[in-house]
């Protein structure tokens, strides 16, 4: 199973400020092993934010995001307290949901 | 591994009008027509400030919009749990090994490592010290990991391990012991490596980090026969890289060194890895740690 | 403020005890010696195509590694400076200059002789000299090791390398990058010829990219 | 590609609903809208326009993209894409000379100010654009060349 994600939501001035850094991979497809044969993509597609359980993002992405990725985004509002939830699912299949609470 | 993307001699050195002229020849074929066009060149037509900045000050730049989010953060978090979780074939937990500041004292003992230990009766550097704990405490195979590839299976663990441990002294300063002999002998041993010119290329570690405000390329290299500074040189390592995307331990860091050296293959937690860390590490005595760093 | 000054300047004293303490320790030069080479043998192995036989050091490497970074007596580098210079072999057919636009490739590449490399033949070498050197002023990636080698041609007066005034400067080139150590013995620069690590016409080439009054080095 | 758009912004409305109606797990799933596989196929800006069913698109100063004059590593970019503009569907990142033009795409909802920051790959010196994909169909952008330094002895 993946690891966890590291995630920091910090409130002010009327916007809460959402960082996280997600652990994967990300491998593009194009890389070859040391014996030559291309390793397989691996990589998160789609993610989705939510603020007390409302989806607030959600974001498509390719095999070029740099691998343990990160994501920055605002939202508006939100307070102390708030529960900020962020899930990704990878081309596997695999998922990984895991939650914060604003500060 | 480098990635499979074609090399490409493009802009580069590629003067900015042939860049417009590409650029807009792309949008054309796009269907951006005289408008969109003509807005695109005003706004190519002045490039931005970029150039008058030196590499140098774009490079900082650079590092400190990565500064803040260190992915090392994600190896930290994981250390601390395989630290916790009882583990191995006798399923137990690492929190009673010693890593110099008495059983489960992890606060401050990644600043005074390498250091002797009387139970094994050698000095060992973080990493080693933690293979002898994860065999005694944990009944796993120390020689087995030794020997396993950095990045795979159990050299991951480790490295989340050191991750968090030399996490727990962050800030503190750097206080390798030289009160035993063999600690003595093990600095004048890293001091003679450190010196040591063979391979094909005649390098030694001395080659690259013998003098203050040298660089291969953009990287500066620390000065590592004095105490290159806080968070610099032996206060930065383990440290996230970005190359790989992975947690480097100073043993990983000795290894990349002397494979550029030319050297052959070092082994893991060998004698000359150790005594390298004790002289580096000595040498950097009141350096802040800011480790784990963010490394290209 | 002030008690982290007192703080540094017991630092300073402790290291200072330290390292006399570490002075007394060392007995004599044959113990730490014999030390050392027992720990090289245990601690190294033969990867690819990086031998463990690769420690032996020539007696250049020796002397130089035993001076750790000081001077060197004016005749031990001198009688070093000799020997290295016999093994410098000019150009088999008298020219100099090969093609500086192969030469930025190869002065670009930073490959060669590492244990993830698979040949060690000169055909799989970069040169790496912008690891170290700056030279063609548009590349803003490029090391301090070595002094800046924009100008090189220029700045020695070349501007006909077939002129036969230019001869001591092509020759000199020449046994810098085939023997760096002929020049000056504790030079940190590679034997790239000597070593076998570039060809004759790889050197030519990387002679083009300093010399060459067309190569972007003298622009 | 305006009934893509809807068919999304559908889907988002829908999964809100199920979230609050309890038929969804609290930490809902990631894939609550399509994936866009052609649009991250893409070769080139023409063909991902194309993909996207898009509009030309204009440089604007209202978009904003934050990012390195030079990148110590290619493999890390720091990439901040913003506007001030109302009315934003999307945000999209791109890079123009990686084999796959398209880094990401964020969906904008009402809840969110159109202000993201990722990091993504370069396999060499290219333009990175930063696009806003308006309610309007209008595609403004903001782009900067970023430059990527080779690395150290040994490759």
């Amino acid at each position: 199973m993946a690891d966890p994600m590291k995630i920091r939501a910090q409130a002010a001035d009327g916007k809460t400020t959402v960082r996280v850094l997600m652990a994967h991979e990300m491998e593009t497809g194009q890389r070859k092993d040391p014996a030559g044969k291309i390793i397989p993509a691996w990589y998160i597609q789609q993610v989705s934010a939510q603020l007390n359980g409302a989806i607030v993002l959600t974001a498509q992405w390719g095999p070029s995001i740099s691998k343990n990725p990160f994501l920055q985004f605002t939202v508006r509002g939100g307070k102390a307290g708030d529960r900020v939830a962020i899930s990704w699912i990878d081309n596997s299949g695999e998922r990984r949901s895991d939650e914060a609470t604003v500060s | 591994m480098k990635r499979q993307y074609p090399d490409w001699q493009g802009p580069r050195n590629r003067p900015l009008e042939a860049v417009r002229r590409h650029l807009t020849r792309v949008f054309a074929r796009a269907g951006v027509f005289a408008a969109g066009v003509g807005l695109l060149a005003a706004g190519m037509a002045s490039p931005c400030c970029a150039q008058s900045k030196s590499p140098a000050d774009s490079i900082a730049e650079y590092r400190k919009m990565l500064a803040d989010d260190n992915p090392a953060e994600l190896f930290e978090a994981k250390g601390e749990e395989l630290w916790k979780k009882a583990r191995g074939p006798k399923n137990i937990s690492l929190e009673a090994c010693d890593l110099g500041k008495g059983p489960g004292q992890v606060a401050g003992a990644f600043v005074s490592l390498p250091r002797y230990f009387a139970d094994t009766g050698r000095v060992q550097d973080l990493e080693s010290r933690l293979l002898t704990c994860m065999q005694v405490l944990q009944g796993f195979d120390a020689e087995q990991i030794a020997a396993t590839p950095f990045g795979k299976a159990e050299q991951v663990s480790l490295a989340s391990l050191v991750a968090w441990i030399a996490a727990q002294s962050r800030g503190l300063h750097f206080d390798v012991p030289q009160g035993r002999t063999e600690e003595r002998r093990m600095y004048e041993l890293g001091k003679q490596i450190f010196f040591y010119r063979a391979g094909p290329y005649d390098f030694a570690c001395a080659t690259c980090h013998g003098d203050d405000g040298k660089r291969i390329r953009l990287q500066e290299l620390p000065r590592l026969t004095a105490n290159p500074g806080d968070g610099v040189g032996f206060a930065a390592w383990p440290a996230y890289r970005l190359s790989t995307g992975e947690l480097w331990g100073m043993q990983r860091r000795i290894n990349d060194c002397f494979r550029q050296q030319r050297f052959p293959y070092p082994g893991f937690g060998s004698e000359v890895t150790i005594a390298l860390g004790v002289y580096m590490g000595v040498n950097a005595r009141g350096a802040e740690s800011i480790a784990p760093a963010l490394k290209r | 403020m002030h008690n982290r000054m007192i703080c540094s300047a017991a630092f300073l004293l402790t290291v200072g005890l330290m390292t006399s303490c570490a002075n007394q320790a060392t007995k004599g030069d044959a113990d730490i010696r014999s030390n050392l080479d027992g720990a090289m043998r245990t601690s190294f192995r033969t990867e690819g195509i990086a031998r463990v036989e690769r420690l032996q050091q020539d007696a250049t490497n020796a002397a130089c590694s035993k001076a750790q970074g000081a001077p060197l007596a004016e005749e031990v580098s001198r009688s070093i400076e000799a020997d290295n210079l016999k093994s410098v072999r000019m150009p088999s057919d008298g020219r100099f200059l090969g093609n500086w636009k192969e030469g930025e490739r190869l002065a670009q590449n930073g490959r060669g002789m590492t244990w993830t490399d698979s040949s060690d033949q000169p055909n799989a070498n970069g040169g790496n000299c912008y690891n170290c050197h700056q030279l063609d002023k548009a590349e803003v990636s490029y090391g301090t090791l070595g002094p800046s080698l924009y100008g090189y041609g220029r700045l020695h007066g070349v501007t006909d390398p077939t002129d036969p005034g230019a001869r001591a400067v092509l020759e000199n080139t020449w046994t810098k990058l085939y023997n760096a150590k002929a020049l000056n013995a504790c030079s940190g620069m590679p034997r790239f010829g000597q070593a076998g690590i570039l060809d004759e016409s790889q050197l030519k080439d990387l002679m083009a990219l300093l010399l060459d009054p067309s190569s972007p080095v003298n622009q | 590609m305006y009934s893509r758009r809807a068919a999304l912004s559908r889907s988002l409305q829908l999964a809100a609903l199920m979230v609050a109606a309890g038929i969804l797990p609290r930490l809902a799933r990631a894939d609550s809208g399509p994936y866009d596989k052609a649009a991250f196929e893409a070769k080139s800006i023409p063909d991902l326009l194309k993909a996207l069913g898009a509009a030309a698109p204009v440089e604007s100063k209202d978009v904003t993209l934050t990012a390195p004059d030079i990148a110590e590593n290619g493999a890390v970019v720091p990439i901040g894409a913003a506007t001030t503009l109302p009315d934003v569907k999307r945000m999209l990142v791109l890079v123009e000379k990686n084999p796959a033009v398209l880094s990401a795409i964020f969906e904008i909802s009402e809840a969110v100010e159109p202000v993201v920051a990722t990091r993504v790959k370069m396999g060499q010196t290219s333009n990175v654009f930063a696009v806003a994909m308006l309610a309007d169909g209008r595609m403004l952008f903001a782009q900067k060349e970023v430059k990527v330094t080779l690395g150290g002895c040994g490759g």
